[in-house]
């Protein structure tokens, strides 16, 4: 999974490989997420979760080897 | 006309973009790097963004603004990496034939990118230091995992 | 800057007036002759203007405008004699510190120059007639004592 | 007193001379022009007026040897 921002700062990496069951959820990718890399866990209620060029929503089923983003807040113009 | 860019922003080739004969009004938004936020002076801002969602939510504002408001033509440009004081961020230009319609539709534009396009600023402070600006998350927790 | 000018708009030149390291925003409207109105062909416009009235005018608005909104700076620029269709007949920039004072402001702006400073627009049709447009003075009683 | 745009059109003349008593007011000043220039009165009640730099109130008296202009309504941007 990519990261960007201040996700990536905390982290220390610009990405994360991140295993799941099958017919996980966004919701269980949060959770995983904090397991794996627990810097990043204050940060993570805020993200949201992009698969390519759309956002995720919670309940969504992720596809198996899913190229996955983690956005925080957005901050541009 | 729709734009991710490291390069400096070409104002010109902004406004020739959505040129028109038809067109009675064109408003264009610049965003510039502002040298004081907060009491605290900027040195410079650095952007990034994640392009493949950015392009398409951009291309989706400006699909959506040409419903809402009957305008000729529409341009967004977003500058990518390090943009000094004075600089421009991001630029957006819309054309139309009356004025009401080229001010509205900017403005909700310019509103809309900045609430959900995935592009993130990183203030590069004049005491050296650097944060990354992510509303609604609190600095400390940010600073505190900092690599 | 105030600027009535029978040479045509300088956009950058409007656009730098109003920089400063103090801005994050900066919106600038252009007024273009539009090709058709009211489903009538226009060839070109004929600005004039009534100098002394419409430059103090102007001043007072540049100056009421940032009494209102927190602005860095304000530019006006309004082009007299021919302007071909796509030209810029007028071109009002304002910069801020943030963009909601710089949208309001420039629309507060070009709605008072256009409904108080002595500047007229005379219509030079497709077809070869012309007509001085004066909102509220109908035009059969306009025409009817033309020399 | 100077004539624009559709005024001067119609008075085929960009000004025109008028004599006015002393302590005249604007109000004199446009039933004199729609005698003086009859196919102006038309358009009079829609016209302001203006001393040099600054428009004119109707009962306002205008001063000996004034420079005056007549403005239609404006139509500029």
């Amino acid at each position: 999974m990519q990261l960007f921002a201040v996700a990536r700062q905390v982290a220390g990496r610009p990405a994360i490989a991140i295993d799941l069951a099958e017919g996980a959820t966004v919701a269980d990718l949060r959770r995983r997420l904090a397991e794996v890399c627990p810097v990043l866990a204050p940060l993570l209620p805020a993200m949201m979760f992009a698969l390519e060029d759309q956002y995720l929503g919670d309940g969504q089923p992720l596809p198996d080897g899913a190229r996955l983003a983690c956005i925080p807040p957005v901050s541009g113009g | 006309m729709i734009r991710l860019t490291s390069e400096p922003i070409d104002v010109a080739a902004v406004l020739q973009s959505v040129q028109s004969p038809a067109a009675g009004a064109v408003v264009l938004f610049l965003g510039t790097t502002r040298e004081m936020t907060d009491g605290r002076r900027t040195q410079w801002l650095h952007y990034e963004a994640y392009a493949p969602l950015a392009e398409k939510l951009l291309a989706e504002l400006v699909c959506e603004v040409q419903k809402r408001w009957p305008l000729l033509a529409c341009s967004v440009g977003h500058r990518l990496g390090r943009v000094e004081v004075g600089q421009i961020s991001v630029a957006v230009a819309v054309s139309s034939a009356h004025r009401q319609a080229a001010f509205e539709a900017g403005q909700w534009l310019i509103d809309r990118l900045k609430e959900s396009v995935p592009i993130w600023k990183e203030e590069h402070w004049a005491d050296g230091t650097s944060q990354w600006v992510h509303p609604g998350l609190s600095p400390p927790i940010v600073g505190g995992g900092a690599a």
